[in-house]
């Protein structure tokens, strides 16, 4: 089976951030996302997530799959939106079925 | 003295108090305890829902009288004008900056929902009433402390350097929509005040439908509800080393002047001594859920290690274990009835 | 007339339906209020298992009676004929293609399970008690739906093209065995009719032991449940711009005829003013959680954002709001008693 | 004999057995019911909260006597000699391994707080009432019989061979401080004595404050998470056939052996009947929460398949269908009152 | 440490078509399978998931290593499960330890 | 945008075994990692996860983001970790904007 290559833009945020990031990823035009609702990590801010009832501190991880244009505008408009918040982002490679679904 | 004493004894030993301690217990020995998270939200829904449900409708069982408009404006300057005295103490006897001053000045001049329930079951205990609509009251506190807080900050942001430091710092982004429904539809203020309508609008016919739900087993949801919040806190405590000394001591003075407020204001307003203790509760009480969900949209600089590590695991656990049978005894010595 | 008012009136001024209303307002204003998704589903099984619980304790309190087989039978024929009304009408006056009119009709042949509780606790408000076995009704009435609802869908599809489209059309495979599982051993049907037999078999002191669980707490229970569902419903409503004009005019006739077909019934059956109320109910009631699941294996072509969106955010409100106190209104204008 | 019979009868035409029944039956017949992970969970620590409040709170109200000390003496005992029983057998009787029979062992030393719970709504069915501090002996017999299990395991692997053969052989790490803090700290130990704690310095005021919640809507909440329960047991069903006849042989006489040796045990510190039967459903039980999670941490080559099944599958339904009547029946038979 | 290269597959399908794609999975001969049990998105078919009382919108993740063989075969066979069904599936490369593990 | 080439490490692994995989992270200097609270799957050990009440078989995910040889020497660490253990672990690359940040 034929297939094409794509990348996968991977976001890991403190949840406050997330709607500005979906919002910029639905206006870029990407053809969709998916969403992980709660992860717990660690970096530079520390402790984040975990099962709190407040949600300051609750992640989220985000996953997009797109064309490599688009996926590095994303890494860049992803990276400026995170100052000041919780975050990382990074990109790899994937191959999908069907060119235009991504 | 002894009075005192013996207030401060009874509340300790009630099954919330210590259901409160166990999880602080539980979790500073690290033990793996824990309340899954949905339940927790899930008993926090509960406990706002219920509280507001029995105030709205004490408030349709009694008449709401001449005093309530007055109570309300009242509600809103406290909350309003509790975060200037916090924001100044902050800045002449700590060391936090603008920001973060801000943003905690806007904790103490909002509420703790659970502190105010935790204080209304303290004052039932004790064989007395309260006015229904402290709960409205309690609801209108929440916001405008934000409000405040972010003025501060922005202000001072806006001397420090004339240039824009922030997206929010564009003119006209002073509070934007995003920012004003987070504050005013947040998920505590549209349950307590959604339960409170319900209340007042069911009155006496709705409570006999769900007093078994929202009156009878209210205690001992609680009761989870603060073993929760112990495990919480006591996770928390890690934070407690990025505070430095006077600002620990904010966190335990700041409560003592809001509740000197809130019993001026009771007085102002005629309260009843069930009233007068809640609206101290209130006024002493910092919020640590609401708030610190705005403040990481709207001034995503300042650090929630101090905001959240201050008023959950410094003022929460004074005011539940220390602060209300305090504000009783002051309430009573002050003449409330 | 002025009755019928009254009537909606106190209906509408009930904790119950006003939680609905509440949740709906909140999502509808785009609060972030939240009921877990665990907590949602937990609740669900705590009403299933109650009202299907204190159902068999009021049969086995009351005894059945002669009419119990003719009323099970009653049940199955009534859920399995509504799709073929439901089936011709979406053929006759809308636009939607076989497929998505199969699927429809079987979700308006079914029941839900929530608005049933709503009118139970609406007949019980009245003072009205209701035959035990309405429980057992219920469940019956789950299931046949879905199979005359494939049985259209599949038809018309046949008719279509010869050819096969779809891995469910190979001959035999009308039912398969993961879908039959599906459909009679759904956690609805299992909780409901579970809970219905140990009421049934535990009687009076099974009741004893658990009745501050399964009836004290209920209505407190449906509310918070009901917050949920305004919720989910209110934020289902982007969908409903996929509907035409006549779609969601089905959405608000069709009950009207359930309701109609389920009085009907109940008046060869016998039954009391309250069991006439709730077999109309039921009837009225279209399923938004265990026929969509059903269908999403059976027919994955149909559109969900079509069937979930009437019965939830069109069929089920008016139920809830309008519906019941609807057809209680007309039960007793019919003079059952 | 018809006596037992009834008894037997009684027991199982209980909501709460029969919740149990239905869970086991739905997920034999593998419906998709499930009630969500967080609840089940929360509801584990509910009633290991409630249970322990009311132990402490009733030996609040009745006094510890001379006999406390005793009995808690009784019981670690019984914990730590338990296992070296059931290893004996194991090795003597099964070809499982001494890591894995080790491991079982523990198990079968180490209580289960649910079937302890549902005895305990048996014995209060049969309006009886038992020494409150049978719940402190539960919290202390959860623990040692981890440390006895351990111990035979490792004498056998370091026997086997002479060299290291894991990390938790190392010299002085018998015990590791992670695997104490498991041990002593795990949820249920740290719920059920500080809930005991809480109803025993609370006493009869505590007990006003929150009798709804933990007395009142208790055995519907049980209900809900037998059938909880019971979907569990039956789907860990699967791995039965990875037990020889032999190791499910074990799984039906261990626990008789265990209430013997419960009832002689109660004998010696002349408690009542409700105590006596309590302290054999306890002795009985095989734990499957607190120490699989224990044995993963200390004997990670041991194989859970066994021990979760063994004690979730075979021991609990048996304890909780045929034991308890059973062993009340014993109890009666040999004088206690 | 030497290390074997392998294939990863995602998939993000509706929960009502995962225990297809899961049967064929280890029909197919895969050594295992990984499931994130709840995620949300949107896509073609618009949102998806996200913590609603009932499954209709409820979405899986779903996660495979296995040989490249395998996986190629595996990608056409889910693309060929997921008509009619919400969903996605993509594939990138890994390195693994154990080559007989996967 | 420049980006910087670094390996991303993945680990499913029980529950009980991921405080002593988390710890060694830590040590070994990583700059963070993100935890997937909840999976379920299938392996050797047969059916993991899955929603019980008790935690015998609950599993994770780890991610970390790390250099390559931080991220190799992680590989073989928590493959040594693994043993007796229910768990994988794998590497694949990634690109990241900040250099500093991992
Ligand atoms: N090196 C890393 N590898 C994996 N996840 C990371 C890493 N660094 C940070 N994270 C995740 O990203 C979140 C935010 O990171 P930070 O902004 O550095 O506090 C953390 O809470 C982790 O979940
Ligand atoms: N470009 C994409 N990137 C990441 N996830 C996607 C993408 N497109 C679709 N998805 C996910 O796959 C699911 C189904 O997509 P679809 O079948 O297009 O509706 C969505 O709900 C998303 O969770
Ligand atoms: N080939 C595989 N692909 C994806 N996940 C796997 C694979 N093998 C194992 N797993 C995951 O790793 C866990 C442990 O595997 P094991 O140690 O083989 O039992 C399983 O429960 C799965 O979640
Ligand atoms: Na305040
Ligand atoms: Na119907
Ligand atoms: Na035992």
């Amino acid at each position: 089976m034929e297939t094409y290559r794509r990348k996968r833009v991977e976001i890991v945020v403190e949840r406050a951030r997330a709607p500005a990031i979906l919002g910029r990823i639905r206006e870029l035009g990407a053809t969709g996302y998916t969403l992980i609702p709660d992860v717990s990590g660690q970096g530079r801010r520390g402790m984040m997530g975990g099962g709190e009832v407040f949600d300051t501190y609750r992640t989220v991880m985000i996953l997009v799959i797109a064309q490599e244009d688009l996926a590095r505008t994303l890494l860049a408009e992803v990276h400026a939106l995170l100052e000041n918040y919780t975050g990382i982002v990074y990109l790899s490679d994937v191959e999908v079925v069907r060119a235009d679904h991504f | 003295m002894s009075d005192l004493l013996q207030l401060g004894l009874m509340n300790l030993v009630s099954p919330m108090v210590l259901s409160f301690a166990l999880g602080f217990a539980a979790a500073v020995a690290r033990s793996d305890l824990d309340i899954p998270e949905a339940v927790g939200r899930a008993l926090a829904i509960y406990l706002m829902f219920a509280i507001g449900f029995k105030g709205g409708a004490a408030l349709a069982a009694n008449g709401a009288g001449g005093g309530v408009v007055a109570a309300m404006l009242a509600a809103l300057l406290l909350s309003a004008a509790l975060p200037f005295l916090a924001y100044a103490l902050l800045r002449a006897l700590t060391r936090i900056g603008p920001v973060d001053a801000g943003a905690v000045a806007a904790h103490y001049g909002s509420i703790s929902i659970v502190t105010f329930v935790t204080g209304s079951q303290f004052v039932t205990g004790q064989g007395l009433g309260y006015e229904g609509y402290l709960v409205a009251m309690m609801a209108l506190m929440e916001t405008p402390a934000i409000v405040s807080g972010l003025f501060l900050a922005r202000r001072a942001l806006a001397r420090q350097d004339g240039t824009a430091a922030g997206p929010a710092r564009k003119k006209g982004a002073f509070l934007s929509p995003e920012l004003l429904r987070e504050i005013l539809l947040n998920a505590s203020v549209v349950v307590l005040v959604g339960g409170f309508l319900i209340g007042w609008a069911t009155g006496e016919r709705g409570m006999l439908m769900v007093k078994p739900f929202v009156a009878d087993i209210f205690n001992g949801v609680l009761c989870l509800f603060l073993l929760d919040m112990g495990l919480v806190a006591a996770r928390q405590l890690r934070s407690v080393k990025a505070l430095s000394a006077p600002l620990l001591a904010f966190g335990l003075y700041m409560p003592l002047l809001g509740a000197a407020a809130g019993l001026g204001t009771a007085w102002l307003l005629g309260l009843s001594l069930g009233g007068a203790t809640l609206l101290a509760v209130l006024a002493a009480s910092a919020s640590y859920i609401a708030v610190p969900a705005a403040m990481r949209l709207a001034l995503p600089q300042a650090n929630p290690a101090v905001y959240v590590t201050l008023s959950l695991v410094i003022t929460f656990p004074f005011n539940v274990v220390v602060g209300i049978p305090l504000y009783f005894a002051a309430a009573r010595a002050l003449g409330f009835v």
